[in-house]
This record gives C-alpha cells, structure tokens and sequence, in this order.
C-alpha cells in the first residue's frame, strides 16, 4: 500500500496506525476519528499529531494562559494581540512594533552552532510574517556551570550559531542575558527575540480570504528536516521501501533568510499579498491550516507541488517538514505575476501549490489522490485542552535562610568585590557579545551591556524604541508567583533607566515537565504573577511562548520565565549610558536597600540560595520610574542595580567609563549594613551620575516623588574607592574581563 | 612525504547552502557541467616520518570526536603521498 | 556628486553606506549587483555584509557580478572604488586589489571600536586624513585577515599603498597590521574596518568616518 | 557514480589560521600524532554520467577561476568513484 488516501482509510476503517508513537494519546487518537467520522488516513494522522503537540497546541498551558486574555488592560496602543504569529504596538507618528521571544533549547543542546541558528532564523520570520522589517536581536541565555565540561561545548556553540545566522542578517544584536546553574547542564535555554517595524497600515495577518486565491509556497526547497514523527509513519506503516536517513538536526542557510526578508519585504510594499504565514515547526501543516482556519473558506494544495531538495520525501513528510527559510502567502491571481517577478528577482524559488476554496475544508491530494480532508480549525485550533494536576512543591517548606559573614575591613571590600566581579554569572561577557554585530543598520543607540538595548526609529524626528530582557529564575524558585513580577518590574526599570516609557510586554516562560505537578504548579503561579503585574502596570502582552520538558530525570531547570519589556523613547538623543564622561560627578542611588540576599549572587557564591524572594513594590517601582523619566535630562549617566547589587553596579560603571569613583555607605543606613547595601539584590534601585549643578534639580523629583536618594560620592580618580577599601581600575577591570577568555578560550 | 588526509563532508540528508550557492554560481559563469556540488573540508596532517597505524587510529579517532561534527558530517581517513 | 552604493544578494550595510555618502553632502545611488548600468555615478562604494552568505569565499561569488564586469572596466580607467569589509574582499576577489582576506586569527566573528592610523593620504578617499593621524571606527567582520605574498608586501610597502593599519595589538592577524590598501593609482581603496558607522556619535564611536566620504567630493571637485 | 572532485588548499606560503587553530587543539585534546595541519576546501561535483574529459577540462577550468583563489590557493581536479 503507497498512499493511504481517504477513500482507502474510509474502506479500510480497522487498520491500525501507530498514533502512540507520534506522541497522541488513546483519547485524542478517538477525538480525530470522531471529528472525521473515520479512522485518520497517514497523513492527515501526521498533522493531528504535531499540531496537537505540546509544542504547537499549547495543550497543558492553554487553561493558564487565558489570563492573559480575562486580565488584560485596555490598551489603545495594542494593534495586534496574542494570537497572531507576533503582537503588534502602536509607538506613534504612525509606526508600529512587532516583537516576540521564542525558545530553541532542545535542539540547541543537541547542536549548538544549527540549533542556536536556526532559533534566530524562526522568531525573525514570526516578525517579517507581520509585515514588518526586522530591525534587531536580542538572545538570553542559560548554561550550566561554566566551568563544565559540556558548557565549553555548548555556549561557544550557541554564540557561534546566534552570530552567524544574526550578522548574515544584518540584524544589530543588541541585548541578552548569559546565566550560569548547574540546572541547567543537559537543558540550555536559548531564548531569541526579534523586534519589526512597520508602518500601521502595512500590518499583515496569517488568515487565507477569498476563494479563487492562490496559495503560493516560497523560499528554501522542501527537505526532510525535523520529522522523525512521520519517519516513522512512512516506514513503518505503508511504504516498504526503506526511505533514506532524515536528519535529527535542522540546518539554515542565513543567505537564504536574507534574500527572503528583502524579497518578502518587497511583495510587501507593492500590497502583493491577501494573508501570509512563516513556515516554522510543523512545516507546511502548520502553515495551510493556520491559513485556512483563521480565513473564512477552505483551500486544495497539490502536494506534488512542493518543490523538493530530497525527492524520496512521503507525502507525510513534505506535511511534517521543518525545513528553514520558508514562507506561505495568500495572493490574488491578478497579482500572482508580479508577486513570482519579485522572486525571481531575488532569486527565490515560488511555486503556486493551491488555492482558497469557498468550502470549509482543507483538502489535500497528491498527485491527483485525496489524501487529507479536514476542517482546519480543528487541527490549527481546536487542539486538545489539558488541565493537568498541580501541587505544591515540597521544596518550598524546607528553604533556609542565608547566613552570610558581615564583610567590614577594607581588604574583605576589596576581595568580595574583585571575587564578585570574576564570577561568571557578573563577569564581563564581551567574549560573547564581540562576536555579534551590533552596528550594522545604523540605527543602534544602546546596545549591550547597557541596561537595555535602544534602537532608532526614525532620523528624522528621532523616535526609537528599548528593549529589555529579563529573568530572574532563583527568585522564581523561591516565590514563582512574585519572582515573575520581579523579572518584569527590573525589565521596566531597565527601559526607564536608558530613557524610555514602557509599553508592552512579550514572554518566553522555559519550565520542567508539565507531568510533574509541582513544575505546572510553578508553571500556573508564574502566568498568574505576569497576568495580574501587568494589569497592575497596564501593560499589555503581545504574545509569547511556553517551553516544557526542559528537565533530566526528575530534575527541572529553574522556573526560567523571561520577560521582554518594549518601551518607547520620544528622542533618542536624550537617552542615559552607563558610563560617565568626567571626574567630579555626584554619585546617588536611587532607593534603599535592605538585607535579603536569597537568591543573589553573593549567596549562590557561597553555595546558599535563601528562603524569600524579595516583596515586589508596584508603588515604588512605578513612582520609580517616573523620576528616571521626569530626571533624563539631568542625568550624567544611569545604570540599574540588579545581578551582584550596588558592588556590580558601580564597578561596571567605572570599569566602562575608565574612571574611577570614590563612594562612602554609612552601614548604618541599611538594615543589613555594608554587606547587605553591597551585594544584596534588593529591586526598585537605580545609580545615577548628576553635575553638581543639576542635583538640586533631581532631588526635587526624587522628593516629590517620594523616591529615596542617598549620596554614594563622585567620580574621578584611576581606583573604585569603597568606603577606604581602593580597588585599582587596572585590578577590578582585569578581574572582570578575564573569566570568559579563561575558560572559553 | 606521506600524509594523513581527512575529508569531512556533510552528510547527505543535511541541507548545504555552500555547495548549493556554488552550484547555483557555476551556470551563470558559463560552466554548465555540475548538476550538483556539495562543499567539505579536507585536512593534511603532517606527522613525523610515516604514518603508523597507530597514528591513522588516532586520526580516526581525532576525526570522530573534533574533526568531524558527527551530528551532521561523515569523515574518510587516509594516507596520501 | 553622485556615488553609487551596489547591493548584492546578503549586502547589509548599503543603506549605512548611502547615509554616511548623504552626510558628506552626495547624493547616493543605489546599484544592483544583476546589472552592469553605473546609471552615470562619479564613484562607487562596495558596501560591508555578507553577498552570497560569504559562501565559497567572502566575496567571490559577487566578484563575478555583471554590475562588477563594468567596475572593473571603469576603475582601470582611474574610476573610484571604496570597498568596505565585504566591499575589500569583492575587490581583492576582482583582483582590483592584491592579496585576500582570510579567516580571523582566532576563529571568531569579531564586532569592536577598533583604532586605526592612516598611512597615506594621497588617495580619492583618504585625502581628507593628516598622515598619522589616528581615527576610532567599528571592525565587524570574521574574514579580515590581510594575507599575501612576501613579494606583495614588499611592493604595498614600498609604494607607500598601506592606506591604514591597526593600532595597538592586531586584532585579527593581518599582515604588517594592515587594514587597509590601495591600487597603484590611488582610486581604488579597500578598508576592512567601517566608516559608514562612524559618522555621528549618537549611532558610532566617533565621527572620523566621515572623512572617507568628503574626500571623494573634494577629489571631484579639484 | 564517480564524481569529479575538487581539492582546494592554501598555498604553503599562506599562513593557515583555521589549520593552526586545529594542530594547537589536538595536544589539548590528549592527540600528539599530528605535526602540522592544513585546512582546504573539498568540493564533490556530480555530472551526469561518467565525467567525460571535456567536463574535467571545465572544471579546471572552474577551479582555476572561481572555485580556488589562486592568488593564495592551489587545487587539484581528480574523479573519484
Ligand atoms: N507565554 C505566552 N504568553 C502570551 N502569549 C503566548 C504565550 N505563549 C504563546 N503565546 C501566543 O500563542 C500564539 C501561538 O504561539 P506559537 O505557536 O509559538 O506561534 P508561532 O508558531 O508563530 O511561533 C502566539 O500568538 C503566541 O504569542
Ligand atoms: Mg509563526
């Protein structure tokens, strides 16, 4: 038997298909056969089965996601919603935003260099597919211990890939985290985040309307990329002939990408399409029915339409395909010549493989066979909806507090700080960030390590937009409900300390397995936190994406939900460094600290994690804000305190700047003394650099505000200087720079 | 003197957007004789005198574990003059 | 003043390179690689990226380009060239400029503020520069290794053709630090690092790129 | 089928980053067989058929103009089975 046709699975109703090892259960395998009132031919069977996947259906999170639905605030700025392939936001003077995350962790555990790569190469095609010109990266990362072996194999790996697919883009790099835990090892986390512009009117959504229009496949030729699934099924159930290997891996061709973005973006100006999707997991399944289900008919593809790299390909894997650099457009017959002229121009092969229906049914022949017939929706929407068991962890009532020596002569400053600023989680990590291009558009204002990276949107009138990633996962083991509001209130803070307004929101949230209770558990307390902090900030979130099974054996990562924040800058001119330009400069900080070090770095260096996030204060964070705001114009520099506390701040403001500053912390004034105002992580803190003749100034906002202000001292001089204890530039900038060389080589 | 030559190639199933670029290059330089091109590596390891067989089964082994990415490319190791 | 700005296929900083050729005061115009029409244009910048994916070698695929067949028709004739990055090894792939740009010596893509000395100031695009002067401007690239022969080291030393070298430790292992060179005439300039990012100090490390392009407009004028 | 094969390598003059790179890390790797190394470029070209000399005098041809820089390179045009 060579193709299981529908007319042949309607004759043959008993016949066994091995739905159990396409990863679906005995329900949902009865669900398919009721929807189609008979047994599912192969390859419609392929397509339940990945897009039923925990990874395109969303299954166990979807109960918990809707949150972000019933909690949103009304916003007027939110064009596009969560739904669509990237939110869109309105940014003003008629631009809008497109920005997403997206994880690519398994594969990049597997191989690094394609996996990484490959992950960039798909979030941008997300934002390319809303119309929109990808204008820059951003990349948080998690390792395992650096000093493992397996991490030496897997961050150069990692870092290669995200440079050597982003730079052949042309996309500035201009942001990211690099964490280290030994949770971690065997589950690496590359998260990718890409940020579009387009004009209002030029937004683009992934629906198939008007029947009579074709549906044209563009881009990198069909391979037998990432479809070990329906291998399976072509080998084992109906071809005899033995198909040759598919490979594990993905591989991408930036050039292709490349070319592909400047062909779509040009279809895009002449208005040469009705509807248009990116082809990502799930290939050409995922793409048609997406299509079809969000548009008002049905539609016929001609599968042997396809233009293939591997002829040997079964009609269940052209559907299952991964294969890069590919898209989907709907377009109208009268513009179909201009659309392939432009293809050809670049170089791009398209090929017209169906066309939208007035039916409401996706069918699929290949050469002339009916082998799928199917409501769409049902497959692209109406996946399964899992509510899976939750509890407790156990862990959370056997967490101990820190207890941490007091640091008080001024050799224990100067070591602390110099052991502090070597560590790889704070450590310098230009290693990494040298090896992407961070120039190249013209547009980029800040970019890392700045608190958050700063783009250009228009010369003219020098509107631009800031990103900021982040996550803070030990906190969101202790506490996941507060350590996700945590992650996204120090995202704000990060925007609002380069000089921009937040606006809107996007998520990567990377857990264990939703199996284990206790992971969905913390899974469902981190959605409820993000929901109800944005609603509490009136943010809305544009969309994002959930990452399971991050875990080996019964052991999961840390709760790793990072947070992207996007805000919006009236005048890119205006925005703050973190570097100062001169000695002489008054050194302030903006808020108090207190002495909880759970889950700081000075305690993981010491082998502790803590028992208590620290009590997010939307009050004081918000207030915060608008000082770093209303006092831009009066800032020298401004740097956020979060990773390694006051200590990590200031040295890397001095070791930026090249000059040195000499700071005096009365103890006294910090519940937890000098230690606790050093290297606890307490949030809601800012340094600011001020000229002597504008402190009057800050300080009036600071207080009307209500936003505590302590001197720290001035800048100047070649030492950072901490209450006597003199720590060389020379010394601390050594000590920071050469933990990366030293063990990546 | 004699040589150890390793020849890493991509794997037949894995996409490679070098050889196809210069593939597709060929024709539009007027050489019409290629139907398909794909790109590798070649490695000329000079060792001291002849090589060994232990040497050649330290190549091998060097080209499995470091030469070679086996996740996506197959390798041949041989001696030549 | 018109100077062209070719894009081919992956060509990344085209639009860099027509801002930084507006600032100086030209008009820019763009060039597509499938054609050989220079559309009348004074001179013509090969901007930085990666044509082709820098498959085979960087720049060699776009060598071969119909819009390169009249370059290097027009450049023998003492039309201006200026390759950057990308741009340089298209030249030295055109053998409109000796030598070839290798693989960095450390393996890696390398982005930095790199300092460079300029050591002839007698071309059409560094005519603006003081020889000696030391200028501040970003390097993006992981091919950037200036390689050739003894005997073509000798001659670019000894006809003074080394437009630029880096300062302090090499960054990538070029040979004799160079990071940029000249044909015999002083028209055609091939530079690794990018002048086109250093044209504003809101977007570059200094405003020393500049310079590249305003003496292409005082070369013209005089 | 047999294919023509192209073999591109730096020429000895050259200096050779990616090659040095690799001998510095066999040592580390626990391999001492290797003295020097070299990295070239391998190219596989399938042709229909069996490869008539014709095809081998383009693609000397080719090699000698597009697929090998010979400013810095050297190659060498075989057929392999
Ligand atoms: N954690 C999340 N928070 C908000 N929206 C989410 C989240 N995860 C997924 N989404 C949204 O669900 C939709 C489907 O996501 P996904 O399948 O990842 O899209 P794509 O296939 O285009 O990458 C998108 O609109 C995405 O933004
Ligand atoms: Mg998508």
């Amino acid at each position: 038997m060579a193709l299981d046709t529908v007319a042949n699975a309607a004759a043959t109703p008993d016949f066994e298909l091995p739905f159990a090892q396409l990863g679906l259960k005995e329900d949902e395998y009865a669900k398919i056969r009721e929807i189609l009132g008979r047994r599912p031919t192969g390859s419609e069977l392929a397509m339940y089965s990945v897009m039923w996947s925990e990874h395109c259906s969303y299954k166990s999170s979807k109960v918990h996601l809707k949150q972000f639905g019933e909690k949103a605030v009304k916003s007027d700025a939110l064009l596009v919603g969560i739904g669509e392939n990237a939110g869109v936001v309105d940014i003003g003077q008629g631009y809008a935003v497109t920005f997403k995350a997206e994880s690519h962790n398994h594969p990049s555990f597997v191989e690094p260099y394609q996996g990484a790569a490959t992950g960039i190469g798909g979030i941008v095609r997300d934002i390319l597919t809303m119309g929109a010109r990808p204008i820059a990266v951003m990349d948080p990362l998690r390792f395992g211990a650096a000093d493992a072996p397996d991490t030496r194999r897997v961050l150069p790996g990692v870092v290669a890939g995200i440079g050597g697919y982003g730079n052949c883009l042309g996309l500035p790099n201009i942001g990211g985290e690099i964490v280290f835990d030994e949770t971690y090892a065997g589950n690496p986390l590359v998260n990718a985040l890409c940020v579009g512009v387009m004009r209002h009117e030029d937004i683009k959504l992934a629906q198939a309307h008007g029947a009579g229009n074709l549906v044209v496949l563009y881009g990198a030729k069909t391979g037998g990329d990432g479809i070990g699934g329906a291998s399976i099924l072509a080998s084992e159930t109906f071809n005899t002939a033995k198909p040759t290997k598919r490979p594990a891996v993905q591989v991408g061709d930036p050039f292709a990408e490349k070319v592909l973005i400047e062909c779509s973006l040009e279809i895009f100006a002449e208005d040469l399409v009705v509807g248009i999707q990116d082809l990502g997991a799930a290939g050409i399944s995922c793409a048609t029915t997406e299509l079809a289900s969000a548009g008002t008919g049905g539609m016929n593809v001609q599968l042997e339409k396809v233009p293939l790299r591997d002829p040997s390909l079964s009609p269940e894997e052209i559907l299952m395909s991964e294969s890069q650099e590919r898209m989907c457009a709907i377009v109208e017959p009268s513009k179909l010549a201009r659309f392939m002229a432009i293809c050809k121009k670049w170089d791009v092969t398209a090929t017209v493989i169906g066309e939208v229906t007035s039916g409401d049914r996706l069918h699929i022949t290949h050469n002339g066979e009916l082998i799928v017939d199917v409501p769409p929706r049902t497959v692209a929407h109406d996946g399964p909806v899992l509510t899976r068991p939750m509890a407790r962890p156990e862990y959370l009532d056997s967490l101990t507090p820190t207890s941490l020596a007091p640091i008080e002569s001024a050799a224990d400053i100067k070591a602390a700080v110099l052991k502090l600023m070597s560590a790889p989680n704070i450590a310098d990590k230009s290693w990494v960030t040298k090896q992407f291009d961070h120039y190249v558009q013209g547009n980029t204002i800040l970019s890392q390590p700045e608190d958050s990276g700063m783009i250009r949107i228009d010369e003219k009138t020098h509107l631009g937009i800031a990103i900021s990633t982040d996550a803070n996962a030990r906190w969101s083991y202790l506490d996941p409900y507060n350590g996700v509001k945590l992650a996204l209130l120090e995202s704000c803070r990060n925007i609002a300390t380069s000089g921009a307004k937040p606006l809107a929101i996007t998520n990567c949230l990377n857990f264990g397995s939703p199996e284990d209770p206790g992971v969905m558990w913390t899974f469902a307390e981190t959605v409820r936190g993000l929901a109800d902090i944005c609603l509490e900030m009136g943010l809305p979130v544009t969309g994002g994406n959930v990452s399971f099974y991050n875990q080996t054996g019964k052991v999961a990562i840390l709760p790793t939900p990072v947070v992207g924040v996007l805000g919006v800058i009236e005048d890119v001119r205006t925005r703050s460094a973190m570097s100062f330009k001169e000695a002489g400069l008054e050194l302030f900080q903006l808020g108090n600290a207190d002495d909880n070090f759970s889950g700081s770095e000075w305690a993981h260096l010491h082998g502790q994690m803590g028992d208590r996030a620290p009590t997010p204060d939307v009050d004081h964070e918000t207030r915060l804000v608008k000082v770093l705001l209303a006092g831009q114009k009066y800032f020298a520099a401004a740097h956020d305190i979060s990773n390694g506390g006051l200590a990590a701040t200031l040295s890397e403001m001095v070791i930026k700047s090249g000059i040195g500053a000499t700071i005096s912390i009365p103890g006294e004034v910090v519940p937890g003394g000098l230690t606790g105002a050093l290297f606890a992580e307490t949030p809601g803190r800012v340094v600011i650099a001020v000229k002597t003749d504008n402190v009057a100034a800050v300080e009036r906002i600071a207080t009307d505000l209500n936003i505590p202000m302590h001197t720290l001292g001035v800048t100047g001089g070649d030492a950072l200087v901490i209450n006597g204890a003199s720590i060389p530039l020379a010394e601390l900038s050594a000590a920071y720079t050469e933990t990366f060389p030293r063990l990546f080589g | 003197m004699p040589k150890i030559i390793v020849e890493v190639m991509l794997k037949p199933e894995i996409l490679d957007p070098q050889g196809q670029a210069v593939a597709a290059a060929l024709p539009r330089l007027g050489f019409t004789f290629a139907q398909s091109v794909r790109q590798g590596k070649r490695f000329e390891i000079e060792v001291a005198g002849e090589p060994t067989p232990a040497m050649l089964a330290d190549a091998e082994r060097a080209a499995e574990e470091f030469l070679a990415n086996t996740v996506i490319e197959s390798f041949v190791v041989k001696v030549e003059q | 003043m018109r100077i062209g700005v070719v894009t081919f296929p992956g060509t990344l900083d085209d639009r860099d390179a027509a801002r930084a050729v507006e600032y100086a005061g030209a008009e820019a115009i763009s060039l597509w690689h499938g054609s050989d029409d220079l559309k009348h244009v004074d001179a013509v910048v090969l901007p930085g990226g990666f044509s082709y994916g820098d498959y085979l070698r960087c720049g060699a695929i776009s060598a071969k380009a119909p819009i390169m067949q009249s370059i290097i028709v027009a450049a023998e004739h003492g039309f201006p060239v200026l390759g950057i990055c990308n741009g340089f090894q298209v030249l030295a792939e055109a053998h409109l400029l000796p030598g070839a740009l290798t693989r960095n010596a450390d393996m890696h893509f390398l982005c930095t503020d790199q300092k460079l000395v300029i050591e002839n100031n007698k071309t059409m695009w560094t005519n603006g520069f003081a020889v000696g002067q030391e200028i501040l401007i970003p390097m993006k690239n992981a091919e950037g290794n200036f390689n050739c022969d003894d005997a073509t080291l000798h001659e670019l030393e000894s006809e003074g053709r080394v437009i630029a070298r880096y300062v302090g430790a090499n960054p990538n292992g070029s040979r004799a630090a160079i990071a940029g060179i000249t044909n015999k005439r002083g028209n055609v300039v091939g530079l690794m690092p990018h002048p086109e990012h250093a044209i504003d100090l809101l977007t570059g490390p200094s405003e020393d790129g500049l310079t590249f392009f305003t003496s292409i407009l005082n070369a013209m004028v005089k």
